[in-house]
């Protein structure tokens, strides 16, 4: 990398460690902060938004020379980002995008989580074909936008399709034991779990409790019910490499990559970067030699 | 100088000194920015933990607060956003339910004879449940009456902000201190705290006090829940989380007693200006990972609350 | 006097707890301008009976008027504003506030809807120097003794009565100044025309200052009669409902100890209490007297390790011993009756059998369970030993009446079998037959060989039972009396020391 | 230093005790569970239909079981902190600690049994810590177990790095999954636990010794209970039952979550038992009484899960029901109940 970030303070604002996928975007991001000499000041909000607030505001105060944010919620930023602004502080925001003027930002490096939602929604029609399927749904975190937004995109892919119908919803707050908890209760609901066909998790981690949920019910999961999920985290690859998981839509955790070289872009050179910068929601099948991705992964701190 | 106030003192104490140490590591701590940002950025906190104040001086708990925060704001701005009412009716609506939600529980509290700590678990429950019922996505808040409020503020020299959220916080635990230790309301709350049989049979209101305290606790959870809105121009069901625990160690930390009767609303000012500066000083400081983080702010509750019992220690009571 | 309109009047009482009738058609008056005095043993019905005339408990059946109009009163609160003010028999007050906030809760004059601090001190400091009682209001009233805590209530409970002042055992821990002091306060009470109810189990305070006398039997009302027209014996064969021999100025004892020396304190202290050497003889009484607040009950905490001394030692039977908690006297075999019966006594909501077994449980650890039968047993045997009266061994304690607890908390020593036994205030609230009783009890246990260190305000009960008297004034053994130097008289002499104080400051 | 309070009240003597068996019916815990289990039949027919699969029993019955017994068995710990008068919020940072010990262990080679071992001396220390905490710098309860429930999961991600760490040892696996006599190893392990805890406490003095440091510390002391050393047993016993809580979950899951092992599952455990009508003041408790309890909540999770509200109302319904039962509990409507024709007089 150029001299461009070498030595230059940022701050980094994280909503919190809740999920092996946020543990793993913390230590890519510290590890890309390394790799660029960047003097990274790392704050977890331990999930509160008041506490990001603090942060930033901490920030400012300190004189940092960039914040970068993985909001908790889309709303509520107006204001401290303004304050940001007045400083001359540029951000960007991680993970996923805000409501708030496009000019209190530098961008936002997110991903799609409708298309997340969408692409997976998709791979099951595709897969299903015509036949008739109840699907379930693990949903995260009541109220959390991944899960409002995965929700949506799901079920605008399944629009239309008579054949498949979103038989149950409930929560799994994006944890293990929730999902398998749910999921069993599902099963013994739906009649032994002879009328599921298919299980959507919004996160791979609920995937993995409802696939051991599935096991202990004497079916087999990724035949008997297919499991798609979203995240790609290694410990679903294992389960593809076993064949109990059919397909998960990468979220990456390197949301901080781009974003350094956007400032470094910007602080060079003056390029504006672009508002938001997606990144790519690909979608992993046991096709994709799943054991190769759960070697590439697993040091990534998941 | 009066005994009683010691604890007080020594919180104050321990709070200078406490800041005084992260100056010494953190020079850029000691400037108008950081100690306007103290009150910004905490007076939701201060305001539920008044409220909170009252409730463990009166030998309860109310484990609510932070659901009902969540609460008013999605009610706030659900007015405001979908009903188009004006802000400042939107308030009035949400403070009144706010009370009412609270009044019903120290009613329950009273007459159930149900321990406070298990009606405001299941109130907890009910707020929290409410907000995801009446809107589980987060709103954002859209109204110029917002915008002027947030813009408004004092400068302060140095470059830091009295804002109007820090100056409703100390307008509120200015007359919460009137309210504790000079009306008859005050009285009682701590009479109740001392001993709920004595203060029956010494003329107390039991009921009325009872109803009062936690409509009062839940009305400041509802004005911390306005602020709150204020501060972040949303409501979202999920927002305040935890906070309850948060203004239980503040009051603590402040020098109350959990077990009522003893203790000053200006302590759980130094209380929550304490966690304040707990996690100013780790942002500042930068390098704390997640779990060092949590590890950090557990070790330093200990150690505020052993320093207060060291205090504690020096003024030896009959038992 | 009686043929007016009563004050306060009750008629056909009933009160049932469960399946206990506590009070059984109770007919009761009060007259303005006078003082009525309410009697009966430990469990007969008196504090349940105030309790209604109070408001504090609603009657199963009957009716309550107060100057001839029917009233119901909802709660105490509601009583207040019919000018019923009163004093509870337990202390009733509370003990994180500031005395002088005790003394006006409720009734804080207020200027500008704020309450006038300044005014409430200096009201309370006038109030209750007219008790004698020259303290600082502004410190914690749990910073005060019992005693002075009660004087506090009995303030209070003056102030707001306007009509009816009741005060059900007010003198249980005073001394006789403070009675004395009470009683002018009463007599001019009722010289404006209050009618004063008074319980109390101090016979001589009934003829020193009551009219009339109410007496109540198993939660039934035997007569109400003029006290002039009574002697002792006849108060007391009603209240009992049989003749007793009521040894009512017993003469002291003579001879000494009977044995070798069982324990011994040397230079026992603790900040502001001076060091002491004191040694009790096995078969020996030592009696301690002194004013309220001469530190008695703190030299009993520090020889039961409550209070850790700074410095001295113990023997028990020659061999010297550590007590550093309570755990460790008990170990040594020594047992304490505490002052406070609420506080530190009575564990509210287990059984009355529990409550006795309790002390003996832990002593003998928390694997050598006493099984049911021989818990049974031992209640059983030590609750008739001391006539506790409760309705079974099964209901909790705190349901008992406050005599009776106390009779729970000398069986649970007993229990133990104890080789030193320290008793404060024991008779505290109990009833004449039963304060026989544990005066008996007491001469029985030394003439077995125990070893007693008891603490009394009552000078003619501590002559009867002690083979040698401590005096203590200032948190200080300031004389010893023995043999037939014990005498009431002398008692109050060494007390007062030369020449006797006006009034005293007890130290917060 | 506040005086324990005696309640003027009238209060109502226990009558003479009915038979054994009559009263347990007749306690509103139970005609609470029968009322919840009755609506989950209604809202799903087949809840009672229990089969023998793969050689173990297999239903909504048995799952409600299973489900409930991690906190059924940080309520049997709970039940004696609470008699005792104080509260411990650290219970589900201790299940993740010990859950992150163990997978850790395991995960590095160590063998299963010294892992599992390792996770409960660590259940232990955390227990010991709060009754350090409790007893010798006499900081309240709810306090003092605040601070290892902030901290402690910060050491258990500490511990795990902030992954979650999957195993895959046979032992941690049993624990969590396997079954014996055809019933889940949690429920065995639950009703094991409750039994000999309540013996143990029955048979000897302990349990009416910390009765009476629940109702009257001071008093205890007086009487020459070493309330302290009782307290140092109780909360110590409470970090055990977390830990063997904790490593239930993780077995369960095949993985240590650090993150969200025993997450908010306190209050569960407080409201199980106190459902199970021990007295947040302390004093009278009663074991399973509180297990009891703790399946209520589950049959209460359980029938949210199967009923097909959509999930925004989980909570609605959950403080609904709690507040059903509380009111049936309070003497309000036990007064009303001993009104109605038939019952005791
Ligand atoms: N709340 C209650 N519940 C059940 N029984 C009660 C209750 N209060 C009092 N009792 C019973 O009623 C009877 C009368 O009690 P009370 O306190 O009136 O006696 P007392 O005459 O004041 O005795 P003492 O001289 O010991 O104070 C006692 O047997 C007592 O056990
Ligand atoms: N730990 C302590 N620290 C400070 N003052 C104390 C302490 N213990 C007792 N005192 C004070 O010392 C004095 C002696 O009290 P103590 O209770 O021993 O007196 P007493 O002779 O038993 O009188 P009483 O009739 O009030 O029981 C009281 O004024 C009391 O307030
Ligand atoms: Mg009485
Ligand atoms: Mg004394």
């Amino acid at each position: 990398y150029a001299e461009g970030l070498q030595g230059k303070v940022i701050g980094f604002s994280q909503i919190g460690s809740e999920s092996g996928w946020r543990a793993a975007e913390t230590s890519v991001t510290k590890a890309e902060a390394e790799a660029r000499g960047i003097d990274l000041k790392f704050a977890d909000a331990q999930q509160k938004q008041e506490n990001q607030i603090k942060a930033i505001r901490g920030f400012i105060a300190q004189g940092v020379d960039a914040i970068l944010v993985a909001p908790v919620v889309a709303t509520g930023w107006e204001e401290v980002l303004t304050e940001a602004k007045e400083a001359g502080i540029p951000v960007v925001l991680l993970d996923r995008g805000i409501e708030a003027p496009e000019d209190l930002y530098l961008t936002s490096v997110a991903s799609d989580q409708v298309k997340e939602g969408r692409v997976a929604g998709e791979w099951l029609v595709a897969n299903v074909g015509d036949k008739q399927c109840n699907v379930v749904e693990l949903q995260g975190t009541v109220g959390s936008s991944p899960a409002i937004n995965r929700k949506q995109g799901f079920e605008e892919a399944l629009a239309g399709k008579a054949n498949l119908t979103l038989t149950r919803s409930q929560t799994g707050d994006f944890t293990r034991s929730k999902g398998k908890e749910v999921m069993e209760g599902f099963i013994k609901a739906e009649d032994g779990g002879k009328n599921i066909c298919a299980v959507y998790a919004h996160n791979d981690d609920m995937a993995v409790g409802a696939i051991q949920a599935i096991k202990d019910a004497g079916l087999k999961p990724g035949s008997d019910i297919l499991v798609v999920s979203i995240d790609a985290v290694p410990d679903i690859f294992a389960a593809m490499v076993a064949g109990e998981a059919n397909a998960t839509v990468e979220l990456t955790p390197n949301m901080a990559g781009p974003a350094f070289d956007a400032l470094q872009a910007y602080w060079d050179a003056g390029t504006e970067p672009q508002k938001f910068i997606i990144t790519e929601s690909k979608l992993y099948t046991p096709a994709d030699d799943p054991q190769g991705e759960y070697d590439r992964r697993k040091g990534l701190g998941y | 100088m009066n005994r009683s106030l010691r604890p007080l003192l020594a919180t104050t104490l321990i709070f200078l000194f406490a800041y005084m140490l992260a100056v010494s590591q953190q020079p850029a701590m000691l400037s108008t920015r950081v100690l306007g940002n103290f009150l910004t950025d905490n007076a939701f906190l201060g305001i539920a933990a008044v409220g909170m104040t009252f409730v463990i001086l009166s030998g309860g708990i109310d484990l609510s607060v932070g659901a009902v925060i969540g609460f008013t704001t999605v009610l706030v701005a659900v007015l405001i956003m979908w009903l188009q009412l004006h802000p400042l009716v939107a308030f009035a609506i949400a403070l009144i339910v706010a009370t009412a939600f609270g009044a019903v529980m120290g009613a329950a509290i009273h007459y159930l004879k149900v321990p406070s700590f298990i009606v405001t678990l299941a109130g907890m429950f009910l707020a929290r449940g409410g907000a995801s019922v009446l809107s589980p996505d987060s709103i954002g808040i859209n109204h110029p009456f917002f915008s002027a409020v947030q813009k408004s503020y004092i400068l302060l020299p140095g470059g830091g902000r009295l804002t109007v959220v820090g100056m409703i916080m100390l307008a509120v635990f200015a007359v919460a201190i009137l309210l504790a230790h000079r009306t008859r309301f005050g009285s009682n709350v701590y009479a109740l705290g001392g001993s709920e049989t004595s203060a029956a049979l010494m003329g107390v209101p039991v009921a009325r006090t009872t109803i009062s305290i936690y409509a009062l606790s839940s009305f400041l959870a509802g004005l911390a829940g306005v602020v709150f809105s204020l501060y972040t121009s949303a409501g979202y069901s999920l927002n305040a989380l935890g906070v309850e625990l948060d203004a239980i160690a503040a009051v603590v930390i402040g020098g109350t007693l959990l077990t009522g009767g003893y203790g000053f609303v200006a302590g759980t000012f130094i209380g929550v200006m304490l966690q304040g500066l707990v996690q100013t000083y780790i942002v500042f400081d930068g390098t704390l990972s997640s779990w060092w983080t949590k590890i950090v702010v557990g070790v330093l509750l200990f150690m505020f609350i052993l320093l207060q019992r060291l205090v504690f220690r020096a003024a030896p009571r009959r038992t | 006097m009686t043929a007016q309109q009563p004050v306060l009047e009750a008629r056909g009482i009933d009160k049932v707890f469960g399946q206990h009738r506590a009070l059984d058609t109770v007919d009761f008056a009060a007259h303005a301008g006078e003082v009525h005095a309410l009697l009966g043993e430990n469990g007969a019905g008196k504090s349940t009976l105030i309790k209604i005339l109070t408001g504090a408990y609603q009657p199963d059946g009957g009716e309550l008027l107060l100057e001839g109009q029917p009233i119901h009163l909802r709660d105490p609160l509601h009583g207040q504003t019919y000018g019923i003010g009163t004093v509870y028999q337990e202390v009733n007050l509370l003990p994180n506030r500031s005395v002088s906030e005790n003394l006006f809760l409720g009734r804080q004059p207020t200027r500008f809807g704020m309450v006038d601090r300044k005014r409430i001190d200096a009201a309370a400091k006038d109030l209750l120097s007219r008790y004698g009682l020259n303290i600082d209001v502004r410190a914690e009233l749990s910073e005060y003794s019992v005693a002075v805590q009660q004087i506090v209530a009995i303030a209070r409970a003056v102030e707001l009565s306007g009509k009816v002042l009741v005060l059900d055992e007010p003198t249980a821990s005073l001394d006789r100044n403070e009675v004395q002091r009470l009683f002018d306060v009463v007599r001019g009470l009722k010289a404006k025309g209050l009618a004063i109810i008074f319980i109390t189990h101090f016979l001589d305070q009934v003829f020193d200052l009551a009219d009339r006398v109410t007496i109540l039997r198993n939660g039934r009302k035997v007569a109400t009669q003029a006290l002039n027209t009574l002697n002792t014996t006849d108060v007391v064969r009603m209240m009992l409902g049989k003749d007793v021999a009521f040894d009512h100025h017993p003469t002291a004892l003579t001879g000494g100890p009977k044995g070798a020396v069982r324990v011994q304190f040397q230079g026992l202290s603790r900040k502001g209490l001076s060091p002491f050497d004191l040694s009790v003889h096995e078969g020996e009484v030592v009696g301690v007297a002194g004013l309220l607040g001469s530190g008695r009950t703190e030299v009993a905490r520090l020889m039961f390790g409550v209070d850790t001394s700074d410095g001295g030692q113990i023997t028990v039977d020659g061999h010297p011993v550590t007590i550093r908690n309570p755990a460790q006297a008990v170990a040594a075999g020594f047992g304490f009756c505490p002052e406070d019966r609420k506080l530190d006594g009575i564990f509210g909501d287990l059984s009355v059998r529990e409550n006795i077994i309790i002390a003996l449980q832990a002593k003998l650890g928390w694997f050598k369970a006493l099984n049911r039968d021989d818990q049974v047993e031992l209640a059983g045997r030590y609750a008739e030993a001391l006539d506790i009266r409760a309705a079974n061994h099964d209901m909790p304690v705190k349901l008992l009446s406050g005599g009776n607890q106390q009779k729970v908390i000398l069986a649970r020593w007993l229990a133990i079998d104890p080789t030193f036994l320290i008793l404060d205030e024991p008779t505290r609230g109990i009833d004449v037959g039963a304060h026989a009783e544990i005066v008996r009890t007491i001469n029985r246990l030394r003439e077995e060989g125990l070893a007693l260190f008891v603490i009394s305000s009552e000078l003619d009960e501590v002559v009867a039972y002690s083979n040698r008297i401590v005096v203590m004034r200032d948190r200080e053994m300031v004389a010893e009396l023995d043999g037939d130097s014990i005498a009431p008289d002398a008692i109050v002499q060494a007390i007062a020391g030369t020449p006797p104080h006006e009034t005293r400051e007890a130290r917060p | 230093m506040t005086r324990p309070t005696v309640d003027l009240r009238p209060t109502q003597p226990p009558l003479p005790r009915p038979r054994p068996l009559a009263h347990f019916f007749t306690r509103p815990q139970v005609i609470a569970l029968a009322a919840v289990l009755l609506v989950n039949w209604l809202l799903f027919p087949g809840f009672f239909t229990v089969t023998w699969q793969d050689g173990r029993f297999f239903g909504s019955l048995i799952d409600v079981l299973n489900r409930g017994a991690p906190v059924a068995i940080l309520a049997i710990g709970m039940t004696m902190v609470i008699a005792t008068k104080g509260v411990d919020l650290s219970v589900g940072a201790v299940m993740a600690i010990s859950g992150a010990t163990a997978a850790t262990l395991v995960t590095n080679g160590i063998p299963a049994p010294v892992a599992v071992l390792a996770a409960l001396g660590t259940g232990l220390l955390c227990g010991f810590w709060n009754g350090i905490l409790v007893t010798v710098l006499e900081i309240q309860p709810i306090i003092a177990t605040l601070v290892l429930m902030v901290a402690g999961r910060g050491l258990a991600q500490l511990i795990t790095e902030g992954y979650i760490v999957t195993f895959s040892d046979p032992l941690l696996i049993f624990i969590g999954t396997g079954s014996f006599l055809g019933l889940p190893m949690p429920v065995i392990i639950a009703a094991v636990l409750m039994i000999l805890a309540t013996l143990i406490v029955r048979r000897t003095a302990l349990g009416l010794l910390i009765e009476a440091v629940g109702v009257n510390r001071s008093a205890a002391r007086f009487a020459g209970l070493s309330a302290n050393a009782l307290l140092l047993i109780v909360y110590t016993f409470a970090g055990f039952c977390a830990a063997i809580s904790g490593l239930i979950v993780a077995g369960d899951i095949r993985g240590a979550d650090a993150n969200n092992a025993g997450l908010w599952l306190e209050l569960d455990a407080i409201l199980a038992v106190v459902i199970g009508g021990t007295s947040l003041m302390g004093g009278r408790f009663s074991i399973p009484m509180a297990v009891l309890g703790a399946m209520i909540i589950q049959a209460m999770n359980t029938g949210i899960l199967i009923s097909g509200f959509s999930p925004e109302f989980n909570l609605v319904v959950k403080s609904a029901v709690i507040i059903v039962i509380l009111v049936l509990q309070s003497p309000l409507s036990s007064r009303l109940f001993r009104r109605l024709p038939g019952a005791q007089k």
